[in-house]
């Protein structure tokens, strides 16, 4: 997909979906300017564990697609050797409905939809809990599960949905949380969450779910990897996440 | 229940979730098998009868079946069942739950199930039908009597597989919220990597297509003669 | 001496004609029928311009060499075959031109028993026999009667209950015979029907046909290799060769007289006295002769004569006549066939006899030993 | 007079049965033969304790109503049925004691026409021919050249490159019965092989099987319904009714002195001398006597009659014998029959001519119309 | 081309990628296709001879097979390709992209395939085989001069429905990186709704169901007399 010059090298990137390839062509641009002899080949999972695993095993030299809380979970139950080298942004996942405009609406037995995986289904957990609808015991916890739940004075049913998913069935739940990309890619928009939790890179509750750019522990070091990762943390590339993503992602690096 | 908890601790601890996923699954596979099996029935027989060298050979009729059959099955089963997401809410006036899992997965199997008993039909050799014509049958009969009739053993075969093509499809719908023992092994054993959630889903899904296969040779056995 | 008209019950020929014309109305008339099978290897002529009349209650028999085109006929009958050209009428009704429920209104006439009997495996025999019943006005019980009288007229009362795939071929055959008669038909299309049936079944069936034509007036069309079956049942026989017909008429004549080679083969094969000739191919010391003795081949070929010949030219010319095969059949109540004896006596007494014989419209064929 | 022993070349019953002896080992021998079915409706004894000896070189038919058990038995032979008890010997090997490298070995050597013909629907008539010589020897170019010998011996060299389902039933048969011949069998099954053929065909078949077993020394197994097979090919003849043998012998035994109803049915509806109970039961003006006329049925009950007898006795006693019906074969060189006929005469020359029938060792039946 | 700007702007604007990922599909198809074709056939054929009324009947080999079979079938694709890795790597070398689509692909479809091969086999009328026995064949040439050759028709049949159903397959492992259609489908139109991929997609599969229906019935002419 990219113009493979001869002598460069070659850095393949394993991403899950397509949102982000105006993101690293952006990143190639910046890297031709610097004629960094770098090609980046990105390669598009549908979902994450498969493009850990290919990474794990070598088959890719970085993967950007995660967030710190998922890179964790996957290390502590598959015991990969891989490690940040950057981070890139913060995707919002904030509580949307189309049944009601705030929060204190919600009624016992109503259906509220959150992302399946296991990581989304923690941090879900964390707005449900900040938005008052239920209590976890420790809403610092990095993955809760439903089974933390202490307390549910709202009385909602929450239901455990493949994250694309969720958009499309909003009208038939009380609620759903899910990322912004999905809600941005359905034509929707972030603003109209009923609960949102502020996108604050810097906000310690958040930042397991800041994004990053993960490399083999053993190649963490790469100087080209680091080249590739100076050249997503620049300008051009912060630009075209605020003005192209419509509120999707929030840069969650200086420039 | 020991077993359970020192083999399957993952499952033992949402035991009353795995219990459910199956009485979903079971609830699932049934209602929308029985519908789509009236359905394929019904289309199979009209693509049977419309065809070139059927009884009542009706070209318009059989290409714009045989083609619908062809378009559904060329769609891949998680973007239809997104698809259907609005087409399903109307009818069933949800689109998720056990509920708003039967729509879709009557649309996915039913094409599929009726190619299989357009071939069971197929199977009925000619000079039956011949033999029905002579005696003066109606269409409609000729049909119920002999075509259907003397189908039975292959249908039952080929509902069998259907029956088991459409336990895989539960697996897909439990992703867009329909619940089911697919749904329980992709959220526990894929996606949080509790082996023993695998396992357990494998090993009553194993049991449950035995049965049905068990069901469909017992039945097979006694209607061929 | 024994001379008698044959005529009392036999019709003449001329009464059989006039009852033809007034029957002919409701009969089967086929005129011109052309058929043409397109298969992988390009056309096959399986029926080329062929004419029959069959008379309400002929019983008209179809013969010919496998691959004729016999059961193509039929099958143009009940329209189960499509055809080109021509035209095939069924009591009053132009086939090819009926619609679709005319056609099963016709159809539900005809009985028709297949070739390969085209039993329903998942019916028992008393199931396949109900099937022809289901559409008429009976009610279960009536009908569970009609198929056990049914399967006692073929001799399955036994097999009521078993499936297809537990009789014998010959037992198929017959649960076959019973569906085809089942609905009361006035037309029976018979194809091979007795083909799988040893002789007293064949004997009990062809029993049966004969009384259902005597009593109820059904017409048969039998498609049949067994020359003993035509001889026994059909008044009328036709000879089909590559897809025309090439003789036909009243089985007595076809029998007597056969014009075209293929029927003399076939007659011949019905009668010993053909062996004759292999018998002298081979050289069988039964047929040497010794010197004076002279080998005839004597035929009956009119329907009129029946007398003490033997006897006769005996006595009269005092010569012996050994009887070395003989065949006289009686069909429609006349003796047809004939004998090949041995006459042994004075060569003039021979010549006489010989002579006495041809007057009496006897067929005479000296043979050569 | 035409007095001859017909042992010259037939063989006497003696010579036969020393024959016999020698080929004996090399046969097929079956003893308590006992096969069940077991059905959806229960057990069915096919067969019970069947006792056959089949010489080398014998052409056997094997004859008994539809659901005898004829087919089990000859499936039996080539191992295609186990059996429940019982032995089964062929060519010295017991068929349910063989490896299956033997069975199949045995299987080479012993050709099978199945009652269903039973060809492969992909493969033409030549094709079908083809499959029984793949595991031979020959090269290609050797197989093309035997599968269109053997197509044109049964006279299809026309449709070597038709599908059996552009076949009529007579020609499937033919690819049948040519597939069964192609590897040279020693033996040869054959269950109707000529049920669905026309008489011409039927003749030149047994022709070929006849010609086969002179030259090669085929040992023929024949189930059939038609009488006339049996008596055109067969030197020995079983009757099979309800799965146990009721009679078994020369077939010029069996059919002059038929012992049990069945085979008697069955070998009157051979002849038409049968057919006069029938013109008896009909009232047929054909034989009305006039007083003093006697109906007399006479029959060659043993293989030496020879002789003029109806001369002689019109000559010798002065009366007429009308012959009405006549049916005298030749059967191992011997005629078999007999004549139905009406003696007109003074009662007491009547009387004496029926004493020297009687005499002459002459089955004399006198019959009232 | 300005159509196809038109009405599938998202479809022209990744055109390139489009191309691709009809063409792994086509590769995947094809090349996991006849692999698990010779394994099905292979296993079907076992299967039938095992039998308890086939020629060389072998309850152990039947049970185990059989068995196998069913537990394939009864593992939800995803998961089976997921648990599948390891393995796959080991085969293919990789677990991703096509190459590492093809192995899971043939696990997937094989026990399917088998059992549709099977009954084709089951169709050939018994009295043929006991007219090849009757010819002295060993079972092996019976397996492939009648029991094979006199199911071409029906295997054909069931091929096209098996490739079919591998299509579907192709699409959910996807989720492995495999690419092709339905992966272009799942990540276009199902996770980033624009609806003129999906029916792109469906467009392209229908076209080619349309042509592999087409062909096979051709062959099924062709090969049915
Ligand atoms: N479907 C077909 N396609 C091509 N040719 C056919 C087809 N059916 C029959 N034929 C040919 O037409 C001719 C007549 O066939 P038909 O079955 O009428 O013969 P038949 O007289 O009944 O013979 P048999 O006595 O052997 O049953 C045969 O030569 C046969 O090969
Ligand atoms: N598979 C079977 N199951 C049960 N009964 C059977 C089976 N096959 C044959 N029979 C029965 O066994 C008996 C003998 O059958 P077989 O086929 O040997 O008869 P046959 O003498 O060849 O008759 P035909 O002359 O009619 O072909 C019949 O009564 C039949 O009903
Ligand atoms: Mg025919
Ligand atoms: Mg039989």
């Amino acid at each position: 997909r990219s113009n493979r010059a001869k002598g460069t090298t070659v850095v393949t990137v394993g991403l899950v979906g397509d949102s982000d390839e105006e993101i690293w062509k952006t990143v190639q641009q910046v890297l031709d300017s610097e004629n960094a002899g770098i090609t980046i080949e990105t390669k598009s999972f549908q979902d994450g564990i498969c493009a850990n695993r290919a990474q794990a095993n070598g088959e890719l030299d970085l993967t950007a697609f995660q967030h710190y809380a998922f890179l964790e979970q996957e290390i502590s139950d598959n015991g990969y050797e891989l490690s940040p080298i950057g981070e890139t942004y913060i995707c919002p996942l904030n509580l949307y409905s189309d049944k009601y405009t705030d929060v204190s609406q919600f009624q016992a037995g109503d259906q509220v939809a959150i992302p399946s995986n296991a990581t989304n289904t923690g941090r879900a957990l964390k707005v449900l809990d900040a938005a008052g609808l239920i209590q976890l015991a420790d809403n610092t916890k990095e993955n809760p599960t439903v089974d933390d739940i202490v307390a549910n004075p709202s009385g909602i049913d929450i239901q455990l949905v493949d994250s694309p998913s969720i958009v499309n069935l909003l009208p038939d739940y009380a609620g759903g949380i899910t990322n912004a990309n999905f809600i941005v890619d359905a034509g929707r928009s972030v603003s109209d969450a009923v609960f949102q939790m502020n996108p604050d890179a810097s906000d310690p509750a958040l930042k397991p779910y800041v994004n990053i750019i993960v490399a083999q522990t053993s190649k963490k070091d790469d100087p080209t990897y680091q080249k590739v990762v100076d050249a997503y943390h620049s300008k051009a590339v912060a630009d075209i996440i605020t003005s192209s993503y419509d509120g999707t992602y929030v840069p969650a690096f200086s420039y | 229940m020991t077993i359970l908890n020192s083999w399957f601790p993952n499952v033992a601890a949402r035991f009353p979730e795995f219990i459910d996923s199956i009485i979903q699954t079971l609830v699932m596979v049934l209602v929308s098998g029985l519908i789509s099996f009236v359905l394929a029935t019904l289309f199979a027989v009209l693509l049977t009868l419309t065809a070139n060298d059927g009884l009542t050979p009706n070209r318009a009729v059989f290409n714009v079946l045989d083609k619908l059959v062809n378009l559904l099955r060329s769609i891949p089963f998680i973007i239809l069942a997104a698809a259907l997401v609005p087409v399903t809410r109307a009818i069933a006036g949800t689109a998720i739950g056990t509920r708003g899992a039967i729509f879709p997965l009557v649309v996915g199997i039913t094409p599929f199930f009726t190619r299989q008993i357009q071939s069971a039909l197929a199977g009925v050799d000619r000079g039956l039908i011949e033999a029905a014509e002579s005696l003066g049958m109606s269409v409609p009969r000729i049909v119920r009597r002999v075509y259907l009739r003397e189908a039975v053993p292959s249908i039952i075969r080929v509902s069998v597989i259907a029956t088991v093509s459409l336990i895989g499809l539960t697996a897909v719908v439990g992703i867009v919220g329909g619940g089911g023992l697919g749904d329980f092994a992709i959220r526990y054993g894929y996606q949080r990597y509790m082996l023993d959630a695998t396992y357990a889903t494998i090993i009553v899904l194993v049991v449950l297509i035995g049965i049905i296969e068990f069901v469909g040779r017992q039945l097979v056995e006694l209607t061929e003669h | 001496m024994n001379q008698q008209s044959p005529a009392a019950v036999p019709e003449t020929a001329a009464a059989q004609d006039a009852r033809h014309e007034s029957a002919r109305a409701n009969g089967i008339h086929i005129a011109g029928l052309t058929k043409t099978y397109i298969g992988d290897e390009g056309r096959k002529v399986a029926l080329h311009d062929v004419d029959i009349d069959i008379a309400e209650g002929d019983v008209y028999g179809v013969i010919g060499l496998s691959g004729a085109g016999k059961s193509t006929l039929v099958r143009c009958i009940n329209g189960l075959e499509s055809y080109d050209k021509g035209s095939v009428t069924v009591r009053g009704h132009e086939v090819g031109d009926l619609s679709k429920k005319q056609l099963r209104d016709l159809r539900r006439g005809i009985g028709m028993i297949f070739q390969s009997f085209n039993l329903m495996p998942s019916r028992t025999a008393a199931g396949n026999v109900e099937l022809a019943l289901l559409d008429s006005d009976l009610t279960a019980a009536q009908r569970a009667t009609r198929v056990s009288r049914l399967l006692d007229l073929v001799g399955l009362k036994d097999k009521a209950d078993s499936y297809p795939s537990e009789l014998s071929g010959g037992q198929k055959q017959r649960v076959a015979i019973a569906r085809a008669l089942a609905n009361n038909p006035k037309v029976l299309l018979s194809d091979e029907a007795t083909s799988a049936l040893d002789p007293s079944t064949t004997k009990s069936i062809l029993k049966l046909l004969r009384r259902l034509h005597d009593d109820l007036g059904l017409t048969i069309v039998i498609i049949t290799h067994q020359m003993s079956v035509i001889k026994q049942i059909c008044n009328r026989v036709a000879v089909i060769d590559h897809g025309t017909i090439t003789e036909e008429g009243r089985t007595f004549d076809v029998f007597a007289n056969p014009r075209t080679p293929l029927t003399q083969a076939f007659v011949a094969t019905t009668s010993s006295l053909g062996k004759i000739d292999d018998l002298i191919a081979d050289k069988s010391p039964l047929i040497a002769l010794h010197p004076g003795q002279v080998l005839l081949r004597m035929r009956y070929i009119s329907q009129e004569v029946s007398e003490a010949l033997v006897s006769h030219i005996s006595r009269t010319f005092g010569i012996d006549a050994n009887i070395i095969v003989g065949d006289i059949d009686v069909i429609d109540d006349a003796p047809l066939g004939g004998l090949v004896v041995i006459l042994d006596g004075a060569a003039d007494r021979i010549e006489a006899a010989i002579d006495y014989l041809r007057n009496r419209n006897i067929g005479i064929e000296v043979l050569t030993a």
